[in-house]
């Protein structure tokens, strides 16, 4: 594995600190090469790469997302890279991309706003014989045929260990809020699953009393969680499907006259603001959500490209801030 | 008809010299003002055919075509109805509504994919038609009311938008990504539905009664013009126009995304507008509500092509091209009430 | 629609309701939904509840105020959304030079773009929904491009305050909200400017012919709108701690005409309802509200939302004669 | 057999009894006028007849069958065809498609037979003098021409029955002319034929029976020979025959007020606008009434607005008071003392929302207010005044304009002229549509207003109420001065030979 990359992202203080790192678990599972896929040998660093961003930059793991991937490009010397955002909507996202095929792109890498729809664009691209890797959400679609490889978080996973932290945090009992992200994308429906299963399986004495979309943004988090704690004065627990929603939270807590700690506040990404929050007291924990995509997708590429066989699920593995570590660890976060 | 064949004695005509002069200037204004966008949209074409390389691409032109496809049909709704004098802002949120019932319904046929959408978005155009043409509610506020009521809907029947429903038929997914000559099935739907927009309200009675209403809704009536139901069917056809843009786009998305449409609306009446059609109605072309499409889906691709520029430019340019078209519209008008 | 039938029951009482309905509906329908609230909603008659929704309300009621205005002259303006996320964009940018220059550049955006719009409108004579469209597609690219997109926390706690802190238990937000809806009805029932603006909206021609200065007027309504519009951005960037020009005042357009329109306003002109206006803005909030406390989701508030709006309007409607 | 028949119809406005159980009846290749003063009821009546108005009560016969007619398209297609007073057409669409709109020819497809239309719509229109372009817009026809248009898009179709409400009020002399011959073909052919007009010469050189409305009832019915014109005029005021031939019809007195010696307060200087005013010029001294004459389309309502700034001119000027009114706008002429009460009352002159109050003061907002903020005070102190001396009857100041009736209408917007201190009144059709104690009113405030030192300039269409109204007439044909009337030669005669004089055509 790379060690000597990450001088990417703002928050990146050590050169390791923020690497996304691949969970050992997912190096058996099945692979992709070349030869399944169809297309030919390039060199990347002459080839043109696409870089198509879903949302906008407001949030820093969108942020860090497209800069890792700027950054990697450049230091791998590749000279045409276009990246475009669809600023959140999906239909500019589906004819960005199309357009990048038809510019002649021989590599695609997707952050894609929703992990239906992409048909056209498959359609296309194996048209062409481009491989698309989507990073950070998963298209649901096949693997090795209609785009190569999907490198991301198990995001069931982020929300169990959100579970996990949530019931330590509330002493396995009370009740707690879900704060969902967007709908339509695999990250909302596996991180609401991962928790909610995991809270019925440890700890049956917390109850899950409201749920109410944030769509990952933190002004709407602040405004749900306002109205929440009017009608649920007694809530224990905030689990926010993402940083930002958390923070909007955490300002309607103190907008309530709340105390650090009266409400406990998880949620799942890892940003700056986030984990600071952990040393302020506000937050009990913040799975991470390496959004760091860049060394190990132009890694990926290089190795497919090589004639090298690539996992077709590439799950990276995060880590996790909590009292214990948010202070010391806070360089990582991004 | 019969004519009751009357003819007045002998008069001298009433036209002067200056007059005929008057005339033949008011004819051009009349064209450039009409044909303004489409001027501006070649003038844009030929600057990026020469400049940008990518953009000279067939499959580039076919991409702007595919992807303008959708909003070419809810342009071509929209323009119906605000020649009428009308608005309708409930066409983004019937888009979205129609791509979810398309791919849910796809699962029983390509007919079921188009039926459902079609009577669904089409009996919300009729209610939005009846109401605004019946009660006098102001379009704007109906069509509003609309646009909250569709989306929730949507929300309703996909578990609050996180439940898509994917394309069952290939048939139906066939028609979304297949193509004839190199250009998409869509594209094809779209040019021949429009061509037909294009007779309809040039040489149909309905057509002119389109122009009548807006132009003077009392003079309208007066002249007997079915002025109620001309107002119902263009907000049908508007609604139709809307959930068949919805299901043509599930159809090449392959599922019935639920993120869509938001603000659609507004591009889609800002495309009209470009495109010359006049928001107070009684005035505009179909022709002209392409061209002003077309120019927005070119500005986009060209940010694009522009290699790494920030793509809220996009926003910001379509903005200038809007209002300069549009001053550049009101003072040919002008002009021509002048002369 | 019509009521005559009912003539075995004294007309007068339908006559009444009649006439009663269209100005204080709104009314009406806050009590019963206040309430239900009452009934069904635990918590809900607390001070601190209130609290919550006001200041959420805030910011539509700021914007919606100089929206009314606007609908008053027959105009609408669709970049009040766009204007709040201008003075986003402007607000981490000067604040070092003080909590006064980032406020003062912050509404300096928005008399720019009132001045274009009603520039547009006044002069050259677009249809305002079209001038403001203009500014609705650019103005939020703009703000989007200056700030580089990002979201910039907010730590001056000066200008928190403005989002956050309290006067005399009330909100600051709210007081200034209060101010607005103060100012606003002043102006418009005691005012030259007031009336005049009543009198274009009621018939611009007669207004010209007895020698109104109508083009200053009408530009001045769209700087007042716009400036009202930044000061609500500038307050929710101080309430959310931070700007996000992508994201604040997101159809907040809507959300205002609604409010306006639901108050009593009609769209036609020549009339502004400035209590009904903050009654409608806050009939919606409530709305939103009541769903969320029952943890219902948006699906079942846009479509109450939309009943509300065709009862609302249908019911305030002018009835014309012919 | 009659054609067209209604019994006992009546209709409610808010506030008004428009229609108070008239009966009328069309016979078969008959042209009946139908006649009354303004807001008599007669546009009301056509309009119930041709199924715009629902009528409150009443029946509608037609050729012996009871009928109701629920939109303007039932009445015609049962072969009642109509030309409304306001020209009714869509000014943006093309002559020949309002010529057809509804009736185009259609080719094999169903589809509009573009060319087709076109070449009718030529030929149908050369046939009334009207040999323009049909594909340009109606809009930028000239209001005559589009007349003819609404003519011809009545007769065209096989009607039964043509009514014309005030057809020639907008129409040139040989126009008028054209549409006598086109009167009489469909006489001949036995068409009934109601028609609406104000001018009695007009009346008695083509129709052969008269209903004569007042204030919403039927005053009389009968052959139109055997009514004598003056009877005719007192049925149509309501006034005695002998009392119409010692007053005049106005409320005037008649005494000229103006001072020969005085400067004049008004000084217009050959105003030029295209195509509408040339080398316009006259003077109005203090405490004279000058009227302005001429027919419609003379180019008199954009004098006077061309002199309340609201006109746009290529060239000349305006004084005031000796001083000259630069750049002219409303803003400037109000401020100058000049005030100026538009022809079109609803559309230019009240703000129907507002109440009484609120139009009264709304031209002297500054004077009642103190750094923005107006003064109830004040306002009620200038409110009061002018409703009393106005005799405005209102139920209260605080009532909207729009309820009021047309001749309280008209006071209010007089009071807020008044209320601005004119030294220059411009008045464009002061009592157009209201009713007769009103206007009588209005007529002798015209009067004292003069006496107390104002310069009037006064427009009006009913040629006895300029004539005992003025103390002076300006002619104007085409926008051009062809005459003055002073003294001795302020008669109807005076001014009818004025305006028919062929003077050369300059433009
Ligand atoms: N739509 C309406 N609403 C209210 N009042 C009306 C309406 N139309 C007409 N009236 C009133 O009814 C009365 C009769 O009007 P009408 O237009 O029939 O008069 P008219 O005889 O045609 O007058 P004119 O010679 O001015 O055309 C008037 O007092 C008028 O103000
Ligand atoms: N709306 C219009 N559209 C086109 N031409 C018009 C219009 N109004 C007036 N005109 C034309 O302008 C010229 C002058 O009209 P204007 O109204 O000034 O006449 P006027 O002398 O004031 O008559 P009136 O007594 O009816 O007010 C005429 O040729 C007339 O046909
Ligand atoms: O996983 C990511 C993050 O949690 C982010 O905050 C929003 O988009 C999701 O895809
Ligand atoms: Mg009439
Ligand atoms: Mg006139």
């Amino acid at each position: 594995k790379s060690e000597d990359d990450g001088t990417a992202s703002s928050g990146a203080a050590a050169p390791s600190a923020g690497a996304q790192v691949v969970q050992s678990a997912s190096a058996g599972g099945p692979t992709c090469t070349l030869d399944q896929y169809g297309g030919t040998k390039i060199d990347l660093k002459t080839a043109k790469v696409g870089f198509s961003q879903s949302e906008k930059e407001a949030n820093p793991f969108r942020i860090a997302e497209t800069q890792s991937i700027k950054d990697e490009a450049a230091k791998l010397g590749i000279t045409s890279l276009t990246t475009t955002n669809a600023n959140s909507q999906f239909n500019k996202q589906i004819s960005d991309v199309e357009q990048m095929i038809d510019s002649g792109v021989q590599l695609l890498v997707i952050a894609p706003l929703n992990s239906d729809g992409w048909d056209s664009v498959f359609a296309k691209a194996s048209a062409k014989k481009v491989p698309i890797i989507t990073i950070d959400r998963k298209i649901n679609a096949t693997a090795c045929k209609d785009y190569l490889t999907f490198i991301g978080s198990d995001f069931a996973e982020q929300g169990k260990r959100a579970a996990d932290e949530m019931a330590k945090a509330m002493g396995n009992k009370g009740k707690v809020a879900i704060l969902l992200g967007s709908p339509g994308n695999n990250v909302t429906t596996l991180r609401t699953s991962g928790f909610k299963d995991q809270i019925a399986k440890i700890a049956p004495d917390i109850q899950v009393v409201f749920e109410q979309t944030g769509n990952f943004s933190r002004e709407e988090g602040q405004k749900v969680t306002e109205q929440l704690l009017q009608s649920n004065p007694d809530i224990n627990g905030i689990y926010g499907e993402n940083d930002e929603m958390a923070l909007g939270a955490i300002t309607a807590l103190k907008g309530a006259a709340k105390k650090a700690g009266d409400v406990k506040v998880v949620s799942i990404d890892g940003t700056k603001g986030a984990v600071q929050a952990i040393v302020d007291g506000w937050a009990s924990a913040v799975i991470e959500s390496n959004p760091r995509f860049g060394p190990l997708a132009f890694e990926t590429a290089t190795k497919f490209f090589g004639g090298e066989p690539v996992g077709q699920d590439i799950i990276i593995q995060d880590r996790q801030y909590g009292t214990d570590n948010a202070k010391t660890d806070i360089s990582s976060a991004y | 008809m019969t004519m009751t064949n009357v003819s007045g004695p002998e008069t001298p005509a009433i036209v002067a010299e200056d007059v005929r002069k008057a005339e033949r200037t008011d004819r051009i204004v009349g064209t450039v003002q009409r044909q303004g966008a489409l001027a501006v949209l070649v003038v844009v074409v030929l600057i990026a055919l020469a400049t940008f390389p990518n953009f000279r691409s067939f499959d580039n032109a076919a991409t702007i075509l595919v992807a303008a496809a959708p909003p070419m049909l809810i342009a071509l709704g929209m323009t119906f109805v605000i020649i009428t004098g009308g608005i309708d802002l409930s066409v983004g949120s019937l888009y979205v509504l129609g791509g979810v019932l398309a791919a849910w319904a796809s699962q029983y046929g390509v007919l079921a994919a188009f039926l459902l959408p079609l009577a669904v978005c089409g009996a919300i155009g009729l209610a939005n038609g009846v109401i605004i043409a019946y009660t006098r509610m102001a379009p704007f506020i109906v069509t509003l009311a609309a646009l909250l009521g569709a989306r929730g809907l949507m929300r309703a029947i996909s578990s609050e938008g996180s439940e898509t429903y994917l394309v069952q038929s290939d048939a139906f997914r066939k028609l979304g990504n297949g193509s004839f000559l190199d250009i998409g099935y869509q594209v094809w739907l779209v040019a021949a539905l429009v061509l037909i927009g294009i007779v309809v309200l040039a040489r149909s009675r309905f057509g002119a009664s389109v122009y009548a209403v807006g132009g003077s809704e009392d003079a309208a009536s007066l002249m007997g013009v079915p002025v109620r139901r001309t107002k119902v069917w263009v907000y049908v056809l508007s609604g139709l126009l809307a959930g068949l843009a919805g299901a043509i786009n599930a159809a090449k998305l392959g599922s019935g995304v639920t993120v869509l449409g938001v603000g659609m609306e507004l591009d889609a009446i800002a495309a009209v507008v470009i495109g010359g059609t006049l928001l107070t109605g009684g005035a505009g072309t179909i022709a002209g509500t392409i061209a002003g499409v077309l120019l927005l889906g070119v500005i986009q691709n060209l940010i694009n092509q522009v290699g790494n520029l920030n793509s809220n430019w996009q926003q910001v340019i379509s903005g200038a091209f809007l209002a300069l078209v549009v001053v550049v519209q009101t003072y040919l008008a002008r002009l021509r009430r002048v002369t | 629609m019509s009521t005559e039938t009912m003539a075995t029951r004294p007309v007068v009482d339908a006559a009444r309701i009649r006439a009663w309905l269209p100005k204080y509906g709104v009314y009406a329908a806050i009590v019963l939904l206040v309430v239900y609230n009452i009934f069904f909603t635990p918590y809900f008659a607390t001070w601190s509840n209130l609290r919550i929704q006001l200041i959420q309300v805030a910011p539509i009621v700021i914007v919606a105020l100089g929206m009314a205005l606007v609908i008053g002259t027959e105009g609408i303006d669709l970049s009040v959304g766009s204007v709040m996320a201008l003075a986003a964009a402007f607000i981490p940018l000067y604040l070092g030079y003080g909590v006064v220059a980032a406020i003062l550049v912050a509404l300096l955006a928005g008399v720019a773009v009132g001045l274009i719009n009603g520039i547009l409108v006044a002069r050259v004579g677009l249809q305002p929904i079209v001038a403001t469209l203009a500014l609705f597609v650019g103005g939020r690219g703009l703000a989007v491009v200056i700030s580089e997109g990002k979201l910039v926390d907010i730590r001056n706690a000066d200008f928190l305050y403005l989002g956050s802190g309290d006067l005399l238990g009330i909100p600051v937000l709210v007081w200034i909200a209060a101010l607005m809806v103060l100012v606003v009805g002043f102006v418009v029932r005691r005012t030259v400017f007031g009336r005049r603006l009543l009198a274009i909206g009621g018939n611009r021609p007669a207004a010209e012919l007895a020698g109104l200065p109508v083009k200053r007027v009408l530009i001045t309504v769209y700087v007042v709108c716009a400036v009202l519009a930044s000061i609500a951005g500038l307050l929710s960037v101080a309430r959310i701690q931070s700007s996000d020009a992508s994201s604040v005042g997101l159809l907040i357009e809507l959300s205002a005409i609604t409010a306006v329109v639901v108050g009593g306003t009609p769209l036609t002109g020549g009339k502004v309802r400035v209590l009904g206006t903050v009654a409608g803005a806050l009939l919606m909030q409530l709305v939103i509200a009541t769903m969320i406390k029952h943890n219902l989701q948006p699906s079942t508030t846009e479509m109450v939302q939309a009943v509300i709006i065709l009862i609302a309007v249908y019911v305030a409607r002018e009835r014309k004669t012919r | 057999m009659a054609l067209l028949e209604v019994v006992d119809v009546s209709k409610i406005f808010p506030g008004v009894r428009a229609l108070d159980s008239v009966s009328f009846t069309l016979q078969p290749g008959e042209v009946h006028a139908l006649v009354g003063e303004n807001g008599a009821g007669k546009s009301t009546l056509i309009k119930v007849l041709t199924g715009v108005y629902k009528p409150d009560g009443g029946e509608l016969r037609y050729q012996d069958e009871a009928v109701q007619f629920g939109t303007p398209m039932d009445a015609q297609r049962a072969g009642i065809s109509t030309i409304y007073q306001e020209v009714n057409l869509v000014p943006l669409m093309s002559v020949a498609q309002n010529l057809f709109l509804g009736r185009e020819p259609r080719n094999a497809l169903g589809l509009i037979d573009r060319g087709r239309m076109d070449r009718e719509a030529r030929e149908v229109l050369a046939g009334y003098g009207v040999t323009t372009d049909v594909r340009r817009q109606l809009g930028t026809l000239a209001l005559g021409a589009q007349q003819m248009v609404a003519l011809a898009r009545a007769v065209m179709i096989d009607a039964k029955v043509v009514i014309m409400d005030e057809p020639t009020s907008s129409l040139e002399p040989r126009e008028v002319q054209t549409l006598f011959g086109v009167i009489r073909e469909l006489h001949a052919k036995g068409i009934g034929i109601v028609y609406v007009s104000h001018r009695l010469d007009e009346l008695y050189e083509i129709c052969d029976a008269v209903t004569i409305l007042r204030d919403g009832k039927l005053v009389h019915t009968g052959k139109l020979a055997d009514l004598e014109r003056i009877k005719l005029v007192s049925l149509m005021l309501g006034r005695d025959m002998a009392e119409v031939r010692r007053e005049g019809a106005t409320a005037f007195s008649g005494s000229a007020t103006g001072d020969e010696q005085a400067a004049p307060v008004l000084r217009v200087r050959e105003l030029n606008s295209r195509h509408k005013l040339h080398d316009v010029t006259f003077d109005v001294r203090p405490g004279e009434v000058v009227g302005l004459g001429g027919l419609l389309g003379a180019g008199r309502s954009e004098t006077v607005k061309a002199v309340g700034g609201a006109y746009h001119l290529d060239s000349g000027t305006v004084e005031v008071d000796g001083k000259e009114l630069k750049k002219p706008t409303p803003v400037r002429a109000v401020r100058a003392g000049v005030a100026v009460q538009p022809e079109d009352r609803k559309a230019e002159g009240i703000v129907p929302g507002l109440s009484v109050r609120e139009n009264i003061a709304l031209a002297v907002l500054p004077r009642v207010s103190r750094g923005g903020f107006v003064s109830d005070a004040k306002i009620d102190e200038i409110v009061d005044k002018y409703m009393k001396r106005l005799r405005i009857k209102a139920s209260s100041p605080d009532q909207a304009v729009g309820d009021l009736s047309g001749g309280n209408q008209q006071k209010v917007l007089l009071a807020r002229l008044l209320a601005t201190g004119p030294k220059v009144l411009l008045l464009d059709e002061p009592t157009r549509g209201i009713d007769v104690g009103a206007k009588a009113e209005v007529q002798s405030l015209i009067d004292e207003l003069a006496a107390e030192g104002l310069g009037v300039v006064l427009v009006s269409s009913d040629a006895e109420e300029l004539i005992e109204g003025s103390d002076r007439v300006v002619v104007l044909r085409d926008g051009v001065v062809v005459g003055t009337l002073t003294g001795a030669e302020v008669t109807t005669e005076d001014l009818m030979s004025t305006i028919a004089t062929e003077a050369p055509r300059e433009h």
